[in-house]
């Protein structure tokens, strides 16, 4: 396999997994600002998902669009890593899974604008912008939750704590990344700027950094949580069930 | 007076200016009720966010439901401008003493339900805001221009995801029959009771709040879309709807009052489904509300302290 | 469309969707006694429903069995009641359940022993056994709840209420039933009986019967709550994902 | 001492005899983990009951996690007998100082790991426990009769599915593939660390409740395995895999125990989620068991008193 689609398929199903999570707090946020938020983010992943995905089907020149890749794959063949496809779990939970991601994002959009793929490096430029408003907005609400009321501090350092065994397998090596040099970014390399900038935020939000018993791994290589098999059929289903239709 | 002169001239009415409680009173509920409209409608659609079936539809009902909240927001903002905060009314809201549109109680079945609601909800709730953009109240009704910009956004939305679906397969156009069939009636409803039936009117419209009639909009409504269902190929489900020369307009079956009737009374189908999910999303949020504004105290404080010892 | 696949494939749905939901309760019943009778339930309805279901794919003719019927038909097309759907909230919202519907079918069943229709006379005499048991465990259920602790008390009760607007469609006339003499059973007359017994239960649990604000309507008619268009893709998936294999 | 000659005698020991502090919490301690391992081992395949592709094929999914169920019942009430009670075990369970097989700390990603579990898992379990039905102490060993009888049913069903996928469209092919790629080495580590490596063999032997090595059950494993993986068409996934003339036994590669004594450890992909799932029921299912305490109490003392009255 082109270890470009193979890339490509990652970072879009990393996008593609976490805006389906996002999208399903629509109506259910702690307010209604947060509704909106939360719709903003998901679609920012969401376009960042379309484009990658259409272009990994336009390199790999099987014929698959966007809809053909999001739809058609079953579980294995999903290449995100299992962060993104945990469940929301309470309003804590989602952010610190978007603390960890979209500082991991960050990272990874200011790396990939140098990129020597145009498509990767165009769609980092703009990914940068959009990436550093999640940031922030995951930010400030792991500085509000774990600095506000006992309560919020409790639930905040749950949130992290169940998120945390997730945060290793963004960083570690990866063989499509390591066949692509100049045009992917190398995991680990990613690792020292996305610690300061984590600790910090989790230092100042007055919580403690967690130290995980154990670590996912495999997402990449379509190992996957038994959660992904839950999402996919409620995404997919509608799509399947019409072979061939336009919608 | 100054105010039924501001009225006569259709000068519009500013927070700061004087108002009779009565014309305040019915601002309030009336702009509270949109505004849990645009909340409560956001369930409805946000039902198929998860199971849009193309990335495209997803990203584009998405940004609708998203709109929504925000009309929610604008609309109570203007309600804010007359004395009561939001709190406040979304607390009438989950106690169920302020009520929002019974179309929301209908559930969305099928994808299909995205093109009806866009189409023929949309479409006549554009057609009862419209008027409204010219409201005596200055803030309801700058609110309402920009709500109907998006509104006519969202309509050609729904036109086109039903256009899509009626050009499509035999069962996409199947559904998309059936959404309008389901639809249809309750989108009729929208506009009220007949004015022979329908309280405040009078009141409302020597305000300068209200500018047409329940039953001249609804026409309205059905003169514009029984054509655009000609070029979607759907079958409007009434056996009595015709052209009638005579008056120049379509001429339609009758309406089930009782239904409406039995929804506003709370017996449809999504009405209890509605109004635990806006609360349970409220309830479980409060601890979020009340850790982010100790937050704020604490750090106004520090903010305080340290420009003190500056 | 023939009335009598109509009225198995009603009762078929009812029973196959009430079984997907407790189904669902497996491996999270709150003793592992419960995990061993909610799976028997769930395994006699299922039985129910591939009887039902096949039966009608034989009378319908058109060559679907009762995996095409249950894995390939969409929403609108199920033909349960909207009680079935619903989702199983705590152990006392799937008693409430339980009790309403086991009462229901005991009343049904003992009624289709004298149906014309063999296959229907044959069912109704296992199923009455069965259902029997049903109907003994949730009764237990709700007394153990009702009349235990003050929690127990007050999370059967709410459990009553979330269940009670859904009764009143198990009972109501039906066009399909009416069309089918002596084979089927008129819905009203089931309920005087199924009222007399569940009034007993709820009194001697020390629970007040519920008067329920609103009514759900239509299930028989493919109207149905949401909450079916999110257990379907869950049901359906993995057949629909692979058009024409066998299992 | 009568207890070591009823053990040379072969004469099963019962709970009202006499026996030895160790020899009770050892099998105290094998028993309750056998038990803990049929409880958790529910969740993998619990997680396809919703999914399952036939209605036939769901049925027979939901009698297997039952039966799975029950055996944990079974072996409680073995464990019972030696003077524990289940809430004791189950609490030891979950607060993980007891521990249930590693096996079940894998994910079910596809339809064909239920084949997979069935044939490999489920097998590999026969091959533990089927000498187990000879163990010394007489309840443990009857509760293994008839676990036995049931786990080689299940191992047939498991096969049956994979035949049938392995026979199917390339797709379910595939997935049968995919699955035993991803169970085959777990379940040769079933067997537990070479013998070299393994603690407590040596008295268990002694005491009639282990009767054979783990490398040698699992050696026996892999030579029924071999064969039958050929009948499915299925690649054991293990290139030094090979016939060995001179033994008369199949050699096999290196097993990678560290990835054993990780998963032992909790970094499993699902150690957390199978503990907090069990944790979850348990707790949310306090209140369900604490109302049927009451009421057992209730009418207990009532129906003293009536017959007090009496």
């Amino acid at each position: 396999a082109d270890p470009l689609v193979a890339y490509l398929v990652g970072l879009g199903d990393d996008a593609l997994i976490l805006a389906q999570r996002l999208g399903e707090w629509i109506t259910r946020a702690p307010q209604i600002e947060e509704d909106i938020a939360l719709g903003n983010i998901a679609l920012d992943l969401l376009g960042q998902a379309r484009v990658l995905l259409s272009h990994a089907g336009e390199v790999e020149g099987a014929g698959r669009d966007e809809d053909a890749l999001a739809y058609l794959r079953d579980e294995r063949e999903f290449r995100n890593v299992c962060l993104v496809e945990i469940p929301n779990g309470d309003f804590a939970v989602t952010m610190a899974r978007q603390l960890v991601f979209s500082a991991y994002q960050y990272e990874l959009w200011t790396a990939l604008r140098n990129s020597t793929e145009p498509l990767l490096a165009d769609l980092a430029a703009k990914a940068v912008k959009e990436v550093t408003y999640h940031r922030d907005h995951a930010t400030q609400w792991v500085l509000r939750l774990g600095d506000g009321t006992d309560e919020g501090h409790r639930r905040m350092q749950a949130g992290l704590d169940r998120v945390w065994p997730y945060v290793a397998e963004l960083f570690a090596a990866d063989d499509v990344a390591a066949q692509l040099p100049g045009v992917a970014v190398d995991p680990p390399s990613l690792l020292a700027p996305w610690t300061a900038y984590v600790e910090d935020v989790v230092a100042r939000a007055t919580l403690t950094v967690p130290t995980p018993t154990w670590h996912s791994r495999g997402g990449r290589r379509g190992l996957h949580t038994e959660h992904l098999g839950h999402l996919l059929p409620e995404m997919q289903h509608l799509h399947r069930a019409h072979p061939g239709a336009r919608w | 007076m100054r105010f039924d002169r501001m009225i006569a001239d259709e000068v519009r009415i500013e927070p700061r200016d004087w108002m009779p409680e009565g014309y305040r009173r019915t601002l309030i509920r009336q702009i509270a009720q949109h505004a849990h409209s645009e909340i409560i409608g956001m369930q409805p659609e946000g039902n198929w966010i998860t199971r849009a079936p193309s990335l495209r539809r997803k990203a584009i009902l998405m940004a609708k439901v998203q709109d929504e909240a925000g009309h929610g927001l604008y609309l109570y903002s203007a309600a804010e401008t007359l004395g009561v905060d939001r709190e406040e009314l979304l607390d009438l809201l989950h106690q169920g003493k302020q009520k929002y549109s019974s179309i929301f109680n209908y559930p969305t079945l099928t994808w299909a339900d995205m093109g009806a609601i866009g189409w023929l909800v949309d479409g006549a709730a554009i057609m009862n805001q419209v008027p409204l953009c010219r409201c005596s109240y200055g803030p309801y009704g700058r609110a309402m221009v920009r709500i109907c910009k998006e509104e006519s956004f969202h309509q050609r939305q729904g036109f086109e995801i039903l256009h899509t679906l009626s050009h499509g397969t035999p069962a996409q156009k199947a559904m998309a029959q059936d959404a309008v069939d389901r639809f249809w009636w309750p989108s009729l409803m929208m506009f009220g009771p007949p004015d022979s039936a329908s309280t405040h009117s009078a009141q409302s419209t020597a305000w300068g709040i209200k500018r047409f009639g329940n039953d001249e909009l609804r026409q309205r409504f059905v003169d514009m879309t029984v054509p655009q269902a000609d070029v979607l190929g759907l079958r409007i489900p009434d056996p009595d709807l015709r052209w009638d020369e005579a008056t120049g307009h379509y001429a339609f079956g009758a309406i089930d009052w009782d239904e409406l009737d039995r929804i506003i009374r709370g017996d449809g189908p999504c009405n209890a489904q509605r109004m635990e999910r806006r609360r349970t999303a409220h309830e479980e949020g409060a601890w979020v509300r009340d850790s982010a504004d100790a937050y704020a105290r604490k750090h106004a404080a520090a903010a305080t302290t340290t420009s003190d010892a500056a």
